[in-house]
C-alpha cells in the first residue's frame, strides 16, 4: 500500500563521482516494499522542482530505506545537499516490484551506471529465495562504478579504467558464451540503449528478461498519464511506467 | 459552524474545492492516500466515445514553476467508464461531474446522453479545448460560435449541472463566458492550459511529442486569476477558478476575484492530498475571519479601480 | 571566427542578444555595471509624445518564477529623451532600437518623425500593447486591422528597420504577425507581457494599484516559445524573441524555433550583465558545435509533427 | 560606483526573535557606501525567487559589511540558512546616503522594528563628525529589539514589555516635551504608520527630517520604473526610491 510520509534523513554519502547514497526511516514503506518497486520524493520545499522525483528503492536496513542516485539536476542536486535529520517527503512504495518469485534459478543481474539502484535490494531478496545471482555492472569510467551490496560482480567500463573494456551488454554476452546458466533469468536497469542490447539478448538467447524502465513522471501514482511506454501486445497501444511497470517483461514494452 | 457548501442547478457541493479533469484520474487511484470524501466534487478525466491512446512519449516537461502536458485525452472512453470506473464513484460521498472531451459536436452530445442514463453522475463539464476533427482540426474552444454551439446542443439533452471549461488562449474570454452563459450554460470553469512549448537544445527537438503542449502549474497563477476576474465582470454563473493553486491562500485569491469554488489540477501531482487541505484551511480561514459562510469570500475583491483602466498598465 | 552579427533591412546588430524594452531604461543607468556596447542592441524604454508619469505605485509584484508590472509606460517623453538620453545612447557601438508606444495612431507617427530628424537612432520598435484612447481605450494590439493600420501609417514615414511587438493576449498571434508583415514591417518582436494579476489575501485588494499588470520571466517562457513557433510558421520576416530569456540555453531554444535574435528582459533585473553573458553564450555555444554563424541556429528546430497536429495536445 | 560582486558570508547569527545579522566581505563596498545606502542581494541560485532582495548597509567593519534583517518570507528565509563561507551575489552600494553632512547639531535617530538596520553605520558616521545623537527604538515586543551600536539609546514597546509603553514615535514626542534639543535633525526608518506620525511630529516642531523608504523593487538600479513614490513638489509627480531614495526629506514626499 503507498504512503505518504514525511521522515527523516539518516544517512548520506557519496559513493562514487556524483553518485550519492541517501537513508531515510520509514518502517511503513520499508514493511510494504519489494525489490523494482520506487519512491517518490519531494526535493526542495517550495514549487522549485515542482515535482517530484522518482527513485528505485535500493536497499532496505532496518527500518531505513536506502537510494542511491546521480546528481544530474537540480532536484538530485538538493537532494545531494540534504543533511541527517533533514526531513523528506516521500511516497512509496510505487509501482509493481520485479517478478522475483518467478521459477527461475540464477539471477542474470545487468546493470548500467547508476541503474545499479535497484538491485542491492533485489539481491538481498534473491538471496533469500536461495537463488543463484551473476552480477554484470557497466559505467563510462572506473570511478562511477558502484559495486555494492551485491553478489558475483563482473565489472565492465566503456573506457576500459576497469574490468571489462565495453559495455556491461557485451560482457553479459561474453559470459553467457562461456558459461553454462542453469535457469536463467535477467533483470536490467540502465539507459535505453543498454536495454535495447539487452531486449536482443534476451530474445536471441531465448531467457526471459525484467526491464526497469525509467520514464519522464508528472505524479508516479497513475494520476497524469505522463508516462507512456509502447506496449508490443494487447488491446491498448501505452502502459503507464508508473502504475504498470517500472519493471516490465522486456517481450511487453517497445523500448523507444 | 461555518458554511462550507454550494450549489449549481440545485446540486450541491459539499465545499468549494474540486479535483481538476485530468489531474486525478477517476478518483479510486489515490484512495490509499486521501479520503477523496472530503474533496468538493470530482471532476473526471476527460471522457471521450471511444477510448483514446493518447499522444507518444514524451507527454511531461517541467518548466519553471510550471509543467507542459500533452496527454492528448488518453481515457478509457465512456463504455468502459461506466463499466469499471462509475461503479466505483457511485460508492463515494461527493459529487462526481463527468468531463466530456469530443472531436464532433455530434460526440459531445453522444458521450453526453450516454452518461445521461446512468445513475452517479451529478453533473458535466465540457471541454471544449479539443481539435474539431469535422471541420478541419481547429480548436473548438477558441471559436467562440462552436462553444456556443456546442452550449446550445448539450443543453436541451440534460437537467443536470452543465459547466463548460474555457480555454485561456483567447484574446476576450469574457465574450466566450458570456456566449455560453446566453446558451444556457450553468457555470463556467476557467482555465484550461496554456500552449507552450520547449525544446531540447541537446537534440535540437521539441521537447513533447507532438510539439506544443498545455502549460500549467503555480507558473499560470497569474493569467489563470487574471482570466477569472475578466469573466467575473461579465457573466452572473458561477465560475470555477482554476490555474495553479497549490495552497489556500492561492484559492483564497480565486474566491475573491470572482469564483464561487475552485478545482485543484497540477498540485494533485505533487500532493495528492491538496485539494482537502486547500478545503480545511477554507474553512480554517472563515472561523478565524468570523465568517459564516465561505462564500462571503465569492467576489469580495476590494478594488476601486474601474474595469477599464485595467487594461491598460504596461 | 565565428559569425555573431545580423541585420534587420540593411542594419546591423553585432550579435543577436538586445536589450528588451522597460528593463534597460536609456542604456546609462548600468553603465558601471556592464559594457552595453558588447549587446547586439538596445530598445530603449517605450516613448511616448508627453512624459507620462506612470501608474501609481504599487507597480511590481513577484509572483512563481515570475513578475507582474504596471509601469503605466512611465518615460521621460520623447523631447526629454532627444535632449537628455540621445546624445549618450549616440556615443554607443551598439544598435539602438527607439521604442514607441503611444494612445492614438496619430501620436505614433508624431513620435515616429520626431525621431526621424534625429541622429544616431538605427530603427524603431513599435509596442502596440497600449490603450487606445481615441478609440474607447482598448488596446491596439488586441486588434488585428489597429496593429495593421499602425504599420501601414508608420512604414512611408522611414527606412529604418519598423520592428512591431506583438502582444500575447491574443488567439491567433499569427494572425497580426502576417498583417503587419504584409504592410511593410521589417520584423516583428514576440512577445510582449501575459495579463496577470495577484491578490493580497490580507487586504482583500489586487496587489497591482491596476488590478491587473504584464507577466514576464521564466514563468512565461514556455508560452513564449509557443508564440514564436508559431510566427515563424507564418512569417518570413526576422522574429526577435522575446520571454522569460536568462540563460544561453533559452536563448538558444528560441532561436531553434525561429527566433532570428532574442531580448533579455526581467534577466536584466537580477543580473545587468545578462545579455552580455548571453551574448557570449552563444558564440561559445556556436564554437564548441563547429558552428561558423550562430545564425545557423535559426529555424534549426527538428520537428517530423505537422503544424496541423500540434493543437491536439490536451 | 555600484558594482555587482560575488562575496563570501563571514558571519551569520540571529541576535533578536526572528533579527538575523549577517556579514560579508567586499572591500570595495566598504569603500564606496555611506549610511542610508542599501545592496540587493540575490538570495538563492535558481530563479526562486526571481528578484534580488534590498537590504540597508547596516555597519561597515573592517572590509566586512553587516546586514540585519528580519525574516519575513523565501528570500529571507533563504538568506537566514546562509553560511559562512556560502558564496553571496550582491549588488551594491544603491540609492542616496542619508544627508549627515547637513548642517545640525543633534541627530535623532527614530527607527521601528527591523528599521533599525542603516542606523549603526549612521551612529558611527555621525560620531566621527562630533555631532550629539539621541537614538529612539521602538518594536512590538522586548523580545524583536535589537538595539546594538547605538547611542543614547530610548526604548519603547507596543506591548510595554520594555521600556516606554507605546509607539516610538510618542516616545519621541514626549522626549522632545521634556528636553531642549539643540539644532537637531530627525531621521527616521520603519514601518509605513511609524513614518507618517514622525513626519507630522517633524512638520509641527519644524525639525528637518530624513526617512529611509522601502520600496516594492524590481531591480534596485533604475532600469524598472518600479519603485515610485510621490512627490509633494516639482514637475514629475513621482521619485524613484531605488535611485532618489531610498532616504528622502520628509517634506519632499508623501507616504502612501
Ligand atoms: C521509476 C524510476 C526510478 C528511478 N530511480 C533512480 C535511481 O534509483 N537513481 C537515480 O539516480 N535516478 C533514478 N531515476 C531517475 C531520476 O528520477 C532522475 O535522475 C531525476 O528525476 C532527475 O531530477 P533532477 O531534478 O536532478 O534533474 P532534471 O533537472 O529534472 O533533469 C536533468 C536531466 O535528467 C533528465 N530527466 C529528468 N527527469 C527524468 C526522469 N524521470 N527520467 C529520465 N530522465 C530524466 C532530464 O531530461 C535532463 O536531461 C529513476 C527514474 C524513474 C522514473
Ligand atoms: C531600500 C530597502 C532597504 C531595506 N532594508 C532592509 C533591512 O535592512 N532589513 C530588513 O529586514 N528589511 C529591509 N528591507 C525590506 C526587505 O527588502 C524585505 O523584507 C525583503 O525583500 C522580503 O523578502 P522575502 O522574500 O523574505 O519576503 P517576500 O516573500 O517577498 O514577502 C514577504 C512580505 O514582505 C513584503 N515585501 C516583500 N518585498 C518587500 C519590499 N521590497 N518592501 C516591502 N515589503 C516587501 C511582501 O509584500 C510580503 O508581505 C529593505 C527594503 C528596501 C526597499
Ligand atoms: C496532465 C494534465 C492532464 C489534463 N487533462 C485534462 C483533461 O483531460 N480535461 C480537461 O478538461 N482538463 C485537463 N487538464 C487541465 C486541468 O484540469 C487544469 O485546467 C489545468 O491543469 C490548470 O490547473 P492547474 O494549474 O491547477 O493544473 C489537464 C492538466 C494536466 C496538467
Ligand atoms: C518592468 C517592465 C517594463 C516594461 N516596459 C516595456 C515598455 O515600456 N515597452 C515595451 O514594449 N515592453 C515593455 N516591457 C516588456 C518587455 O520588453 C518584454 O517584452 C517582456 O518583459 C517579456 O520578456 P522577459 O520575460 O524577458 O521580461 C516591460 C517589461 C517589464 C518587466
Ligand atoms: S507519472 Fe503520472 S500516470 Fe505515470
Ligand atoms: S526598483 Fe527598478 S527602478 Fe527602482
Amino acid at each position: 500500500m503507498m504512503l505518504q510520509r514525511i521522515v527523516p534523513v539518516t544517512f548520506r554519502e557519496e559513493i562514487a563521482e556524483n553518485v550519492f547514497v541517501l537513508r531515510f526511516e520509514c518502517n511503513e514503506i520499508v514493511c510494504s516494499a519489494s525489490p523494482g518497486q520506487f519512491v517518490n520524493i519531494r526535493c526542495g520545499d517550495a514549487c522549485l522542482p515542482l515535482l517530484r522525483r522518482p527513485f528505485s528503492i535500493s536497499r532496505v536496513l532496518g527500518d531505513e530505506v536506502e537510494l542511491l542516485f546521480n546528481v544530474v539536476g537540480q532536484g538530485t542536486r538538493m537532494l545531494a545537499g540534504k543533511r541527517v535529520g533533514d526531513s523528506l517527503d516521500v511516497l512509496g512504495p510505487l509501482g509493481l516490484p520485479f517478478n522475483f518469485g518467478a521459477d527461475f534459478k540464477t539471477g542474470l543481474i545487468v546493470a548500467g551506471g547508476v541503474g545499479v539502484a535497484p538491485f542491492p535490494f533485489l539481491t538481498s531478496v534473491l538471496r533469500k529465495k536461495g537463488k543463484r545471482i551473476v552480477t554484470f555492472l557497466g559505467a563510462r569510467t572506473a570511478s562511477q562504478l558502484a559495486p555494492t551490496h551485491l553478489d558475483d560482480i563482473h565489472l565492465a567500463t566503456d573506457d576500459g579504467t576497469k574490468g571489462y573494456h565495453g559495455t556491461v551488454v557485451d560482457l553479459l554476452r561474453s559470459y553467457l558464451d562461456q558459461h553454462r546458466v542453469e535457469s536463467p533469468r535477467l533483470f536490467g536497469c540502465g539507459p535505453t540503449n543498454m536495454l535495447k542490447a539487452l531486449t536482443n539478448v534476451a530474445q536471441e538467447m531465448n531467457i526471459e528478461c525484467e526491464l526497469s524502465l525509467e520514464g519522464d513522471m508528472a505524479c508516479g501514482i497513475g494520476l497524469c498519464q505522463g508516462c507512456p511506454v509502447e506496449r508490443t501486445k494487447g488491446e491498448r497501444k501505452y502502459a503507464l511506467v508508473c502504475v504498470e511497470g517500472p519493471t516490465f517483461n522486456s517481450k511487453d514494452i517497445l523500448i523507444p | 459552524m461555518v458554511k462550507e457548501s454550494f450549489s449549481i442547478r440545485g446540486v450541491e457541493f459539499k465545499n468549494r474545492v474540486l479535483a481538476a479533469s485530468g489531474t486525478f484520474g477517476y478518483g479510486d487511484e489515490v484512495k490509499d492516500l486521501v479520503d477523496v470524501n472530503r474533496l468538493g466534487g470530482i471532476c473526471t478525466k476527460s471522457l471521450s466515445w471511444k477510448p483514446r491512446e493518447g499522444n507518444p512519449p514524451r507527454r511531461i516537461v517541467e518548466t519553471p514553476s510550471g509543467m507542459l502536458n500533452s496527454i492528448g485525452l488518453a481515457n478509457v472512453g465512456v463504455h468502459h467508464f461506466i463499466n469499471e470506473k462509475l461503479p466505483y464513484l457511485r460508492t463515494l460521498d461527493t459529487t462526481i461531474i463527468a468531463n466530456i472531451a469530443a472531436s464532433s459536436v455530434q460526440e459531445y452530445c453522444d458521450v453526453l446522453s450516454l452518461l445521461e442514463q446512468q445513475e452517479g453522475i451529478h453533473g458535466y463539464e465540457i471541454n471544449v479545448s479539443c481539435p474539431n476533427v469535422t471541420e478541419g482540426g481547429l480548436n473548438f474552444g477558441t471559436d467562440c460560435s462552436k462553444t456556443e454551439e456546442i452550449t446550445v446542443r448539450l443543453r436541451p439533452l440534460t437537467n443536470k449541472p452543465l459547466i463548460i471549461k474555457l480555454t485561456p488562449n483567447v484574446t476576450h474570454i469574457s465574450e466566450f463566458a458570456r456566449a455560453v452563459e446566453d446558451a444556457g450554460a450553468d457555470a463556467v470553469s476557467v482555465i484550461n492550459t496554456l500552449i507552450g512549448m520547449a525544446v531540447d537544445i541537446r537534440t535540437k527537438k521539441p521537447r513533447l511529442s507532438t510539439v506544443t503542449g498545455g502549460l500549467s502549474g503555480p507558473a499560470i497563477k497569474p493569467i489563470a486569476l487574471a482570466k477569472v476576474y475578466e469573466v467575473a465582470q461579465s457573466v452572473h454563473i458561477p465560475i470555477l477558478g482554476i490555474g495553479g493553486i497549490m495552497t489556500t491562500e492561492d484559492a483564497i485569491e480565486f474566491l475573491l476575484v470572482g469564483a464561487t469554488a475552485v478545482q485543484v489540477g497540477t498540485a494533485n501531482f505533487i500532493d495528492p492530498t491538496a485539494g482537502v487541505k486547500i478545503a480545511e484551511g477554507l474553512r480554517a480561514h472563515a472561523e478565524q475571519n468570523g465568517l459564516q459562510d465561505v462564500g462571503q469570500l465569492v467576489g469580495a475583491l476590494e478594488s476601486h479601480v474601474a474595469f477599464s483602466v485595467i487594461q491598460s498598465w504596461l
